[in-house]
């Protein structure tokens, strides 16, 4: 469970994120969407604990995510699966060890990784590079190598910043399909795109962000897959507006 | 994840950074290799030239120079005054003829000089051993200047005078030594912490990227403190090769040789060697754990 | 005018292009369509000589690219305008140095380049920016700095390698109008994209790749905006299959 | 771009990277800094030595100690004697009393002992002043074997046997500092290739960029040549600082007891600094240009 009080980020003086009240409960899968430089990333990194509010707090799972010390970070981060915008491959690694950063920190045995990865690269499509280097990659392979590694340890929440830039249509919705299969399995899933045509689906969240400002917040007709509006405001337990 | 699969993880990480940054590793290894040679050849050095005093000082001399026309009775009575004081071990009666013998041994090549003087050149003394141990040193000095007031006696030389300033020099050596060795290290430290905040510089979005997916610090900061680790042991058995290849060079020029006799070679021993190699290994930690503190 | 005259592409035994040939004349406005991985951005990189073809040659305005020797590159990179498919922006520089890192070369003073900077980052909706660093903007503003670091020196030829992939269908929609008027204006374009809703124009050429092969070659009908395909096969002077 | 924009944007760049990089240009500072100073101090004191050597050898003296006995008229007799022959400057006679005062003001230590002697402690000599060029070096010899042989002539001490010692001493003192000098030159011409390697690693990604948006060669490694040099001549600036330092410090405690008058300090030239911070920058532009040609 994700919620979200009140909560505010400035860089400098530039407003990135301002007065974001939201809950987002387990299981739930949500698109985040809204123009370049609308605060989608910023919102992501509170979650994740790249960014601090500058107002607000954010609870995840119930942890203010705000305080918790920084010799723990990493343990919030390791429930999180995270596809960064930017991907973020470690360029000396190759995308197996890429893609089981997390299962070697965690004591796994090299062939219980190389059967993680190939299994987790399968998925995106890619198990025929495990041995590659990043540079070797094109973007969009690059892209899925990064979808592959938030999959690997099966994390209670999923959060995709627009993962799927770099892939033509059909993979996209193969990567989207994916990710709802995910959700199925009980992961919360928080995805950040632009991509308009992406497959809809009833009871999925739509989360609408404008110059750092909620502006939407609504639920999708699972009959009708048309888009029934969500109340805005602080979710829980009172409304202040 | 164990401790030694944490452990093996970091010695291979640490060994991929060093093989990769040879050409950084090695200004840090070589600094840390050179101050600790520097350090450990003063140490040794010092440490011989202080313990020959030692020996030295364990049996002081003290010469009585007499007049030249003091005649062989009076100086067998000056003798005898002599040994009764119970901290003289012996004395040695050295005639004109001995000096001049003695002198032209020592210093052959102004012994033709000497020896167109004729006999008279030198004068002849009593050579006294002493052990200062058995008395206070103002009642030693009291006697030594009652020794010098007799009327035969020209001058009374004090070895201890010179072996004190000797002992001084030792001293100032060590201390050279150690200064030099300190301000070396720090360099060698600070080297060391330059060397691998660089690397951390120069893998800075790798480090970013295991922080965002979750490694912790003790994963990602454990190679670069295993690398400084790894560069001081180098930088140590360096220099311990380098101080043992000096010594068994010196060693070869055979004792007699070395500065007159002046200091005593002692074995070099093993037990130094390893001191030397874990000042390095200590320095590079010291170096890794510096350069971690904020940058990385 | 760009020709590939069988031109093949090998990374170790990796094969990102095989037989490709084409010729584009001055002025073309061409989308590059194709799969992840399917050989686009090494297509576009044989072009301004990032990587050299493993056989065929490629004339780039009557030059064979392939034996320009290495000190004249640059020049013939300053002809060409490239938004690279991973941004490239230079971290330590302000947005206005990037956009304006050639024509300092070029011996531009600083309150020319200023005004160089504001105009084409206008173009993209980011003048408000041009004191920021990279780091400091989202991933779609970052896309647009690299779009007008590409148009800064009115190059012959733009080449762009996913340039919408981070952006909102609105802003894209504005940003291959950008390109349209550029290209109007003489310039050849080369657009690399999977986004399948952008507005297509008559004339406009469609070459796409599949597994590092040129399987389409047509041009869009100007009245009805149906394809017309275009023969394949070697552009000039003769067919070779 | 013209040169001079190229120029103050190369500076200006490189001007940045030193601040932002200062940890690792400290070390290639340091090491040419190090390395100038060990050099330029030996080819000081190893040039004072030789022009020591120079002036007195331009007044070579010859000493000729005659036996006790001699009269003072067949002193005179061998004098003129001397006198006659044509590279013979001058000729000056000390007698046995002049002698004592010598010594006992060249070593008032010993002097006590010396005047226990009694006048006749030192023999008389004449003091010979040779103008040696005026002779071939063997009828020079052959001229000194006669004058031994004169029966009141003891001895013959020729000053020029231990001025060829001390040349061939100074001659070493300057071999060890240019080895010296060239070993840590080397050393810190290496170290300046690394940390300007490692400054392109760490932007290796920018230039990469610039390389791709048509940056020509000369545009993105000028700074780094620059860097270089500008390390190179805060390097040089740092050890001629340093050996005015210490030359300032030796020549506070008075030439007459610098190695007992063995060497003269002469002034130090500003050439010779400037020689000094020429030869830094040169070190700093050859590791640049080392560094450059592969890596970056
Ligand atoms: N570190 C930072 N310093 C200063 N400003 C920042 C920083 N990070 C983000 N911003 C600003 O905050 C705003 C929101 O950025 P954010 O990355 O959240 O946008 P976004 O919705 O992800 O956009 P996009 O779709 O283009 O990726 C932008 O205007 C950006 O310039
Ligand atoms: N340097 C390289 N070394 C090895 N293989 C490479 C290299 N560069 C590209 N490849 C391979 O060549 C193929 C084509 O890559 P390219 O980047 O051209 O694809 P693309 O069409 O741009 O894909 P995307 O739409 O995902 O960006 C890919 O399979 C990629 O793995
Ligand atoms: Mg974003
Ligand atoms: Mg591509």
């Amino acid at each position: 469970m994700i919620q979200f009080f009140d909560v505010g980020k400035r860089f400098g003086d530039r407003v990135a994120l301002a007065d974001v009240n939201f809950k987002i409960p387990r299981g739930q899968f949500v698109f985040l969407r809204g123009p370049s430089g609308a605060g989608k990333t910023t919102l992501l990194k509170l979650i994740y604990r790249a960014e601090s509010p500058s107002e607000g707090q954010i609870l995840v799972n119930g942890r203010n995510v705000g305080s918790i010390p920084k010799r723990k970070v990493p343990f919030l981060r390791r429930t999180i699966g995270v596809v960064f915008q930017e991907f973020s491959l470690i360029e000396r690694r190759t995308v197996s060890d890429n893609v089981t950063y997390l299962p070697r920190i965690l004591g796994e045995r090299r062939p219980e990784r190389r059967r993680l990865a190939a299994e987790a690269l399968a998925k995106v499509g890619l198990d025929h590079l495990q041995d590659a280097f990043p540079a070797e990659l094109s973007g969009g392979e690059q892209q899925r190598v990064a979808i592959a590694r938030a999959l690997i340890s099966r994390p209670q929440i999923l959060i995709a910043d627009e993962p799927t830039g770099n892939l033509d249509p059909e993979l996209s919705r193969d990567i989207i399909s994916l990710f709802f299969e995910i959700n199925r399995q009980g992961t919360t899933v928080i995805l950040a795109t632009h991509n308009p045509s992406l497959r809809r689906r009833g009871r999925d969240r739509i989360l609408k962000l404008e110059s750092g400002r909620l502006v939407e917040d609504r639920i999708m007709d699972p009959i009708s897959a048309e888009d029934i509006p969500v109340a805005l405001g602080p979710p829980d337990p009172v409304a202040t507006r | 994840m164990t401790f030694f699969q944490a452990l093996s993880h970091f010695l291979r990480e640490a060994g991929l950074n060093l093989v990769r940054g040879w050409r950084v590793s090695i200004l840090a290894v070589v600094t840390i290799a050179a101050s600790l040679y520097v350090g450990g050849v003063f140490l040794i050095l010092s440490h011989g030239i202080s313990s020959s005093v030692e020996n030295w000082r364990g049996e002081a001399r003290v010469v009585a120079y007499l007049e030249a026309e003091t005649t062989a009775v009076r100086v067998e009575e000056i003798r005898r005054r002599v040994e009764s004081a119970s901290w003289v071990i012996g004395v040695e009666t050295i005639s004109s003829a001995e000096a001049s013998d003695r002198f032209s041994e020592t210093f052959p090549e102004i012994s033709d000089l000497v020896a167109s003087q004729g006999e008279a050149a030198l004068p002849p003394s009593l050579e006294i051993s002493l052990a200062p141990d058995r008395v206070e040193p103002p009642v030693l000095q009291d006697w030594l200047e009652q020794l010098a007031e007799f009327p035969e006696v020209a001058m009374v030389d004090d070895d201890r005078r010179w072996l004190a300033q000797v002992d001084v020099f030792a001293s100032l050596l060590r201390l050279l030594g150690l200064v030099l060795g300190v301000v070396l290290l720090g360099a060698a430290v600070f080297t060391t912490a330059t060397v691998i905040r660089l690397t951390a510089h120069v893998y800075r979005r790798e480090i970013a990227v295991q922080r965002l997916v979750g490694g912790t610090e003790f994963y990602i900061r454990g190679p670069f403190v295993i690398e400084g680790v790894l560069q001081g042991l180098l930088g140590g058995i360096l220099s311990a090769m380098a101080i043992g290849f000096s010594f068994s060079l010196l060693a070869a020029r055979g004792p007699a040789q070395l500065a007159g006799g002046l200091f005593a070679l002692e074995p070099l021993s093993w037990r130094l060697l390893v001191q030397v190699v874990a000042v390095g290994a200590a320095a590079g930690l010291l170096g890794a754990l510096l350069s971690l503190r904020r940058e990385i």
